[in-house]
């Protein structure tokens, strides 16, 4: 969690398990309800004070025949009194709806955690499609964990009974039978879940009635199952946050609220131009719910005309945004590199995946950093920043509004899939702080001396009139402009002055964003972590742990990945050791070496789909002080 | 339509903007830009209000040479950056010049979207039938056989109809004309501006450097009243250097014919009337080409629905924006508090 | 077409891969899927010479559940990597696997282009009018005002109609079928792969998860003799439960009515007759819909002439490849040469 | 010139400007039929025996109106008996057919050097055009020159009067008068030019006669007019070039014709999905005219359809090939990732041209490296290798086809508008040779044990069936393939395995290829100089001149580009100083340094659609030398 987000900027750091936190994971069948009954989890544990982060897992399949491996669709959710910054590398409990979920999940299970299993899923059939041979809750596949097989889907047909639903209906409501065990065993009320399956099913009032039934009886059975004492062991204090109004977002969410905020901040018009993918389709899909606050969706025919038509729009004066994932930013090359022609404003949001082509739709990655940094034809630069959580993203958005309008420019900001679908609990920001003051774009009217490239000479921005002005009109486009005039040019040395102009213009915002700082840890000594993007909850845990552990390891993550920091060679040199990890082959050592050859980096680099772990981590930093 | 009665009466070269014009010789976009600047010049349009948007080509070229606003973007996406200009400014009226290949190769699937949409905009495809910037490739309306750089032995794909592909990606107004009629472009210039929704024109016009006389027998003085019709709402379908030809559908049949009015007991009225708003006779009309029958030019449909972005705007569905340009810090936070105060949120003291 | 008699005679079930389906249950898919392995088996078709090229979507995974070579590629280029399969070896039985927003969207210009060019390919069109795979955005196929995560307040755009943007496009064999009709999608999908060029088949294809029962009352049993057109060549357009509906023209006019046979002294006499080479009755029927009028079913269009491949190589255009996995040297060297030593060279002793 | 188009490694270096060679540069309106004098000229002084190198410059415009300095079009030719590899920073020798012509070009002339003018040109209204307030003929802009103002126009007229063809067939002659002349000025006969222009004007043989008589009048009037001696003052005897069959070709020529060879070499056939596009459209022309030898050439609707169309070839077993620049290259992007994920031969030309977006499409530029190496999404590699000169073109068409079929990769060619354009001799290649031994590919045909992503121990290569194949039926796509099976996998080690794979592989080619080289010069010293494509003329002469006067300086070019040859350090390395010539802003110098951190470069940058100036190569040299 950023320091924004609660106003006590170091807040204790999770360092034992079952104590300080609890990772809980909730599996099944992509039918079975996961992502939501993890959702109302989180929910719950942000209205007790926990702090928490969320991860969900999903498969690629829309809906796989239940059943199978890889139908299997998971949430992961870690509370705790302290700093939680990532869903946690082990579970502690696992909640396995049939066997293709506990097939799945258990080789994550921490040993001695405990696995929640719906023992009527265990059927012959079942078993096969998971590719079991032999029961596991017979065998000694669990032998190093606590066990506890009820017949859940059993317990919630009966628990509905006497609503006289059918039978499908009843089934379904074995996720909340689940989730009302599980708030048992952690000792949280039910009224907010009540509350949400009474709005949620308003016009289906039976099916609310089951779905609390369900809950209700599955909270009985811990009160006075036998196994009560064995259950009930996870006693999560509040955290001790910030006084705030809060509420849960994931880095869609915020990241949505945080672009609509910019464009406000700058005083124009938002329009979005978009063409659904994972992950990055959840962003078309909160913005497009806020047409009511002057929000334009457009749902183009492809990525090319989604670019098109935000470029389109920055023309004509609003803000043109435009979001996707990897595949989708290819096709969007070509006309990102008009906008930094025509030096017009535009935001580019890439919510990374894995990669390459349509690689792993589903899976988190940081891959797509040097394509955002070298991917265009010509000498084509642009601002690139990167949000590093749910929280971050609020500001980033922002951010990547402030710099596109003031200085003219294409600005991409790179999150991933895990930023985008974690949910974090998150202190509402109050618009009438100083940090939110507004940068309002002022579009030139004066005639007077008016052409198209007249630049600020401080910003290097050129000037800004929008169709509908009079005494205004001009012609703009694609093809090499005279610094003078703005009127095409083929002239020789205007290229090169040119040239120079975009290539300065980019590098000079270095003066125009903070400077870089230690996120956590001293400002120098042997050993820093370097990371950037959605790295930064496990880097940040693993150095705080490490630290508490008297490890001299500092924390230092970059926002700003194009133009850097203006001081980040300077902060970086005075490290001995610096790793860098990254979910990816080693695309910010490779930016970095470039720029500063002289800082040795060490690549820690990880390309299996999942967040880093705290643990993988931590275990760098021992290695590199003993070594 | 940004048209009104100024202080100053706009003469067709106050259209023009300062940039030397660089088209060959002999082009025929020259008279397209001329009947545009005398179209504008009729309406009085508003330069300020007005906006060239264009793909890469020659024809592309076209916004250089007006004084309105004007965006050269790149190859194919000019209805696309169009569609975004309207989005954030419906008011502002929007040209589209492309050409055959920008519109119709590379740009074709935004052709499509911006017809299906019905965005209202005009689109001006200058089909002279070949790649003219890039120095003479066969295009996607070059008739089968054309010899080019890239087709030496001739080219051997079937042409695509820019107006049948209108129609079919669901164009209601789709129009012809050619470079040569200086007075009937700006009648369909007008007529384009005048309707609410996507207006898609094709004017034939002659690359006299790479595929130069492709046209003329439908263009030159002595045979296009054979081999072109002009339609017009309302009146039958007459043509002919002696004005006795016309068409009619064989009777019981869906299937036209060309008939010699006093011949064979053919009158008048047995000739198709054309209906500006019949679907089946716009497609017929678009496929229209000599030598069989002759090349339709005029309006061949114009049925007219609610723009996209009356749909927008007129639905509510996109509130206005407030306080734009002004950044009003209490505004923004009202707002930002709609949002963020939804349910679900808790306090911690 | 690579069909012949082999020794051991192939099943439906030969033609299925080993790959687990993963659609979800109850998905319109599973029926096409099913009904392409029957037709194949039908024609005892060679799963080595059979290829499926997909782009991105639900429907796109179909490669994967054939026994045939498969490609799985990016999204709406499917039609383009077809081309290239067919250029490389025309002998190929290439089947594009398409949905709406890969084939309609995205894909909507090569869409265009291939049945321009009248590559020999059969494309199938999985219509379920939204995006599947993606979670059940609104795709330019969907109804106005569909509800979706990307149009919550209900979608604005008219949706394009994909047999008659086939036909607009120069397609030479337009058909549309449903999921529901199991022995009529054999039928199509032979008479597809029997066209020479670009055979386009439209199948409305039921996504039970995001839009689900939109075609329910044109494939519903009860419904469907109503709401449909089951149209054949040579054969009066006749549809309704008690079979004397049909379709006339108002006799003057290019203008479609309902009649009911026996009713107001219409027989069957006046009915349209089907005729598969009509380009206009094609498109006329392309747009029926009720409620005032019904679906047209079945080969909507079919005219066949050269397909792409015949024309580039029956025209002697490119040559036979020499040698191909010889590389001979000798061969290669004067070939070269040819290259090498036209006019213009000179020798330095 | 590479020391393969001549046998002999290194002919002498050309030092004294008119002795060792001559620069002459024509230009006039883009009407008046420069290029084809131009190219007249170059084949004359080629079957002399002469080296040469050119550079074609024409306008954007198709046609822009007559006597527009915006239409102007030139043609340099550098002529030598010594190694030529450029055509000649500042032209010793400018014909200007009109005011506008002499008025673009005259900064260039070497002070001293000669203007020949057609003085009828200069009107008041074309001086007016060109921007002269007094006539350039009259005042004293042409003081430091030697000028001959001649009545081309006039007598080109007069010359073909007899013939009775119309005024505008006429004057259209006035190109041939003037080569006419200049043939003479250097000692040259018109027997190839009349052969050239009987066989280009077969059809219309009046308009052979009268280009026919010009060419014999503006000969005859440099005979007879009484300036004769001032005038013909260029003596250049032939150049020491090694024996065999030569021929003029561009680079666009020997590009097409090695990337066929290299298909026939891989017992392939060739099939072009291409989209126009300048400066790469002639490819497309040339490989379109090669129908009778089994290439297939398709114009696609746009580029990504081009790319799709060949590697839709590749998957069925030709050689998919497909040819751009910069703007068409990054509409590609996204297919050439399924190229990487699918693991296809495929080989991407991109034609550079100067950027960004459509900036300056007839103007070359080096600016699209860091697209080539890093421009797509996910971690994809693809091989990248580089051209250096017309002649290179050749073998490097070759190499791409033979990294691309025996690795099972996509490669990208990158050359540029210069090297597309600019004509050499070209010694033409005895495919016999050992150097142009086949390397067929090896279709797999045997079921037993078969899946596609089944690699080759050796060089990682996947195994290569094609449908057609009976029993091998599979499928392939973009998603993650199980490393084992091929099928589709989310299975988290197996991506990271596959990821290390494909990064791997790509890697692992550097053993496959050539180790670096030094050019010319020491293998060690104070200073090389660092290149790459085709500033490598404009280097080496500099070299080569810097060492006969007594310079310790080294050339080392790059043609590999990524994978880098695997001793390349080592070489750099051996070298104080560094100086890395780029035409662009320093895109080598980031990429190496993101590789070699502890190598110093200098990068030296321009960017002006020019290529560089061999003096101004030199100068650097000198500065870095005495510094
Ligand atoms: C992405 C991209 N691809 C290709 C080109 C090259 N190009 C420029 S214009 C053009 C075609 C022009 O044809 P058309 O649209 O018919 O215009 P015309 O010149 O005939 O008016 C092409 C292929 C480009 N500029 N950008
Ligand atoms: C370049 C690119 N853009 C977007 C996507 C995301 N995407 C995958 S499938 C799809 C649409 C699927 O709709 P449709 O073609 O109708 O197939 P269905 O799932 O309905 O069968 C989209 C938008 C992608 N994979 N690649
Ligand atoms: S090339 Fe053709 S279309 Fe282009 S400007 Fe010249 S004449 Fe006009
Ligand atoms: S989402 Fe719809 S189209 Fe996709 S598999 Fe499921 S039911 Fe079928
Ligand atoms: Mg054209
Ligand atoms: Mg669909």
């Amino acid at each position: 969690m950023t320091a924004h987000a609660r106003a006590h900027p170091h807040p204790p750091v999770p360092i034992t398990p079952e104590v300080d936190f609890v990772r809980i994971r909730f599996a099944g069948d992509s039918g079975d309800g996961i992502q939501l009954t993890g959702t109302r989890f989180a929910e719950t544990s942000a209205q007790f004070g926990n702090d928490f982060a969320t991860f969900p897992d999903y498969p690629a399949e829309i809906r796989a025949p239940a059943g199978t491996t890889y139908g299997v669709s998971a949430y992961s959710i870690n509370i705790g009194k302290t700093e939680i910054l990532t869903s946690g590398d082990q579970p502690d409990v696992l909640v396995a709806l049939n066997p293709a979920a506990l097939k799945i999940n258990l080789p994550d299970l921490r040993r001695g955690g405990t696995v929640l299993v719906d023992s009527d899923s265990f059927t012959a059939k079942n078993l096969a499609k998971a590719g079991y041979e032999t029961s596991p809750l017979e065998d000694d596949t669990l032998a190093q964990f606590t066990t506890i097989a009820i017949g859940i889907s059993s317990m919630t047909k009966a628990s509905v009974a006497h609503l006289g639903i059918g039978a499908k209906d009843a089934l379904r409501c074995k996720n909340m039978w689940t989730l009302g065990l599980v708030l048992w065993m952690f000792g949280r009320g039910r009224q907010s879940v009540i509350k949400w399956l009474n709005a949620k099913f308003k016009d289906k009032p039976e099916i609310a009635k089951a779905n609390i039934a369900a809950l209700q009886a599955g909270n009985a059975f811990g009160e006075t199952a036998e196994m009560a004492t064995e259950l009930r062991r996870f006693s999560i204090p509040p955290a001790p946050v910030e006084s705030g109004v809060y509420r849960t977002a994931t880095g869609a969410d915020t990241l949505a609220w945080g672009l609509y905020a910019g464009s406000r901040l700058a005083g124009l018009k938002l329009v979005l131009g978009s063409y659904p993918i994972t992950p990055a389709s959840t962003l078309l899909h909160i913005l497009s719910r806020m047409g009511d606050l002057g929000v334009t969706t457009f749902q183009a025919e492809d990525e090319i005309a989604a670019v098109c038509s935000a470029i389109g729009a920055s023309y004509a004066g609003a803000l043109g945004l435009t979001t996707s994932s990897g595949p989708g930013i290819a096709l969007k090359t070509e006309a990102i590199g008009l906008a930094i022609s025509a030096e017009l404003p535009l935001v580019i949001v890439n919510v990374q995946r894995g990669g390459p082509s349509t690689g792993l739709p589903t899976k988190t990655e940081q891959a797509d950093l040097l394509q955002a940094v070298f991917g265009r034809n010509g000498d084509a630069p642009v601002v690139v920043i990167a949000a590093s959580s749910a929280n971050d993203c609020f500001d980033c958005g922002i951010e990547a509004v402030r710099l596109a309008t003031q200085f003219m420019t294409p600005v991409i900001l790179l999150t991933d899939g895990y930023i985008a679908n974690a949910a974090e609990p998150w202190r509402i920001p109050d618009m009438s702080e100083d940090r939110y003051a507004p940068f309002p774009v002022k579009f030139r009217t004066d005639p007077e001396g008016y052409h198209p490239f007249l630049r600020d000479p401080e910003t290097l921005a050129r000037s800004w009139a929008v169709p509908g002005t009079p005494g205004l009109e001009h012609r703009i486009g694609g093809l090499e402009k005279d610094y003078h005039s703005g009127n095409v040019s083929y002239d020789r040395d205007n290229h090169q002055r040119m040239t120079n102009a975009r290539v300065g213009k980019i590098l000079g915002i270095a003066n125009h964003i903070p400077e870089q700082t230690v996120d956590f840890g001293e400002d120098e000594g042997p050993l820093a972590i370097l990371g950037w993007g959605s790295t930064y909850g496990a880097i940040r845990i693993a150095v705080r742990r490490s630290i508490t552990g008297d490890l001299p390891v500092s924390h230092v993550h970059l926002r700003h990945i194009w133009p850097l920091p203006r001081n980040l060679e300077r902060v970086l040199s005075r490290f001995e050791r610096i790793i860098v990890p990254e979910l990816n082959t080693g695309q910010l050592t490779t930016l970095l070496r470039s720029q500063y050859p002289k800082i040795r980096l060490e690549p820690m680099n990880k390309v299996n789909g999942q967040p880093f772990h705290v643990s993988e981590i931590e275990a760098a930093i021992i290695k590199a002080l003993e070594g | 339509m940004n048209v009104s009665t100024p202080q100053v009466k706009l003469t067709a070269k106050d259209y023009a903007s300062d940039q030397e014009v660089r088209w060959c010789p002999g082009c025929g976009d020259y008279a397209i830009l001329k009947a545009m600047q005398k179209t504008l010049a009729d309406l009085q349009a508003k330069r300020e209000n007005t906006v060239f948007v264009s793909g890469i080509g020659c024809s592309s070229r076209f916004p250089y040479y007006m004084s309105s606003y004007g965006f050269h973007t790149i190859h194919g996406r000019a209805p696309a950056i169009a569609t975004g200009v309207k989005l954030a400014n419906p008011e502002l009226d929007v040209w589209i010049a492309t050409g055959d290949g920008d519109g119709m190769s590379i740009g074709g699937n935004h052709m499509l979207h911006v017809l299906r949409r019905n965005v209202n905009v005009q689109i001006l495809l200058f089909n002279n039938e070949i790649y003219g910037l890039t120095k003479g490739q066969y295009s996607p309306t070059s008739r089968p056989g054309t010899r080019s750089p890239s087709t030496p032995g001739g080219s051997l794909d079937s042409p695509v109809n820019p107006c049948t592909f209108a129609l079919g990606s669901g164009g209601r107004f789709v129009a012809r004309t050619t470079d040569k009629l200086m007075k009937h472009m700006p009648v369909i210039f007008e007529r384009a501006l005048a309707h609410q929704g996507a207006s898609f024109v094709e004017i034939l016009q002659n690359c006299i450097i790479y595929n130069d006389a492709v046209f003329e027998n439908l263009t030159e003085k002595d045979q296009a009243p054979d081999t072109t019709i002009m339609v017009e709402h309302g009146k039958p379908l007459v043509f002919g250097s002696d004005g006795d030809k016309g068409i009619r559908i064989k009777p019981g049949t869906l299937v036209p014919e060309v008939v010699t009015v006093g011949q064979d007991g053919v009158t008048e009225a047995d000739l198709l009337v054309h209906n500006e708003k019949d679907a089946t006779l716009a497609h017929m009309l678009t496929t229209f080409a000599p030598p069989a029958f002759p090349l339709a030019l005029g309006v061949l449909y114009c049925d007219p629905t609610e723009s996209f972005e009356e749909r927008i705007h007129g639905h509510g569905r996109v509130a206005d924006v407030p306080d734009v340009n002004l950044a009003d810090r209490a505004a923004i936070k009202a707002d930002m508090d709609k949002i963020f105060l939804r349910p679900g949120t808790w306090e911690v003291k």
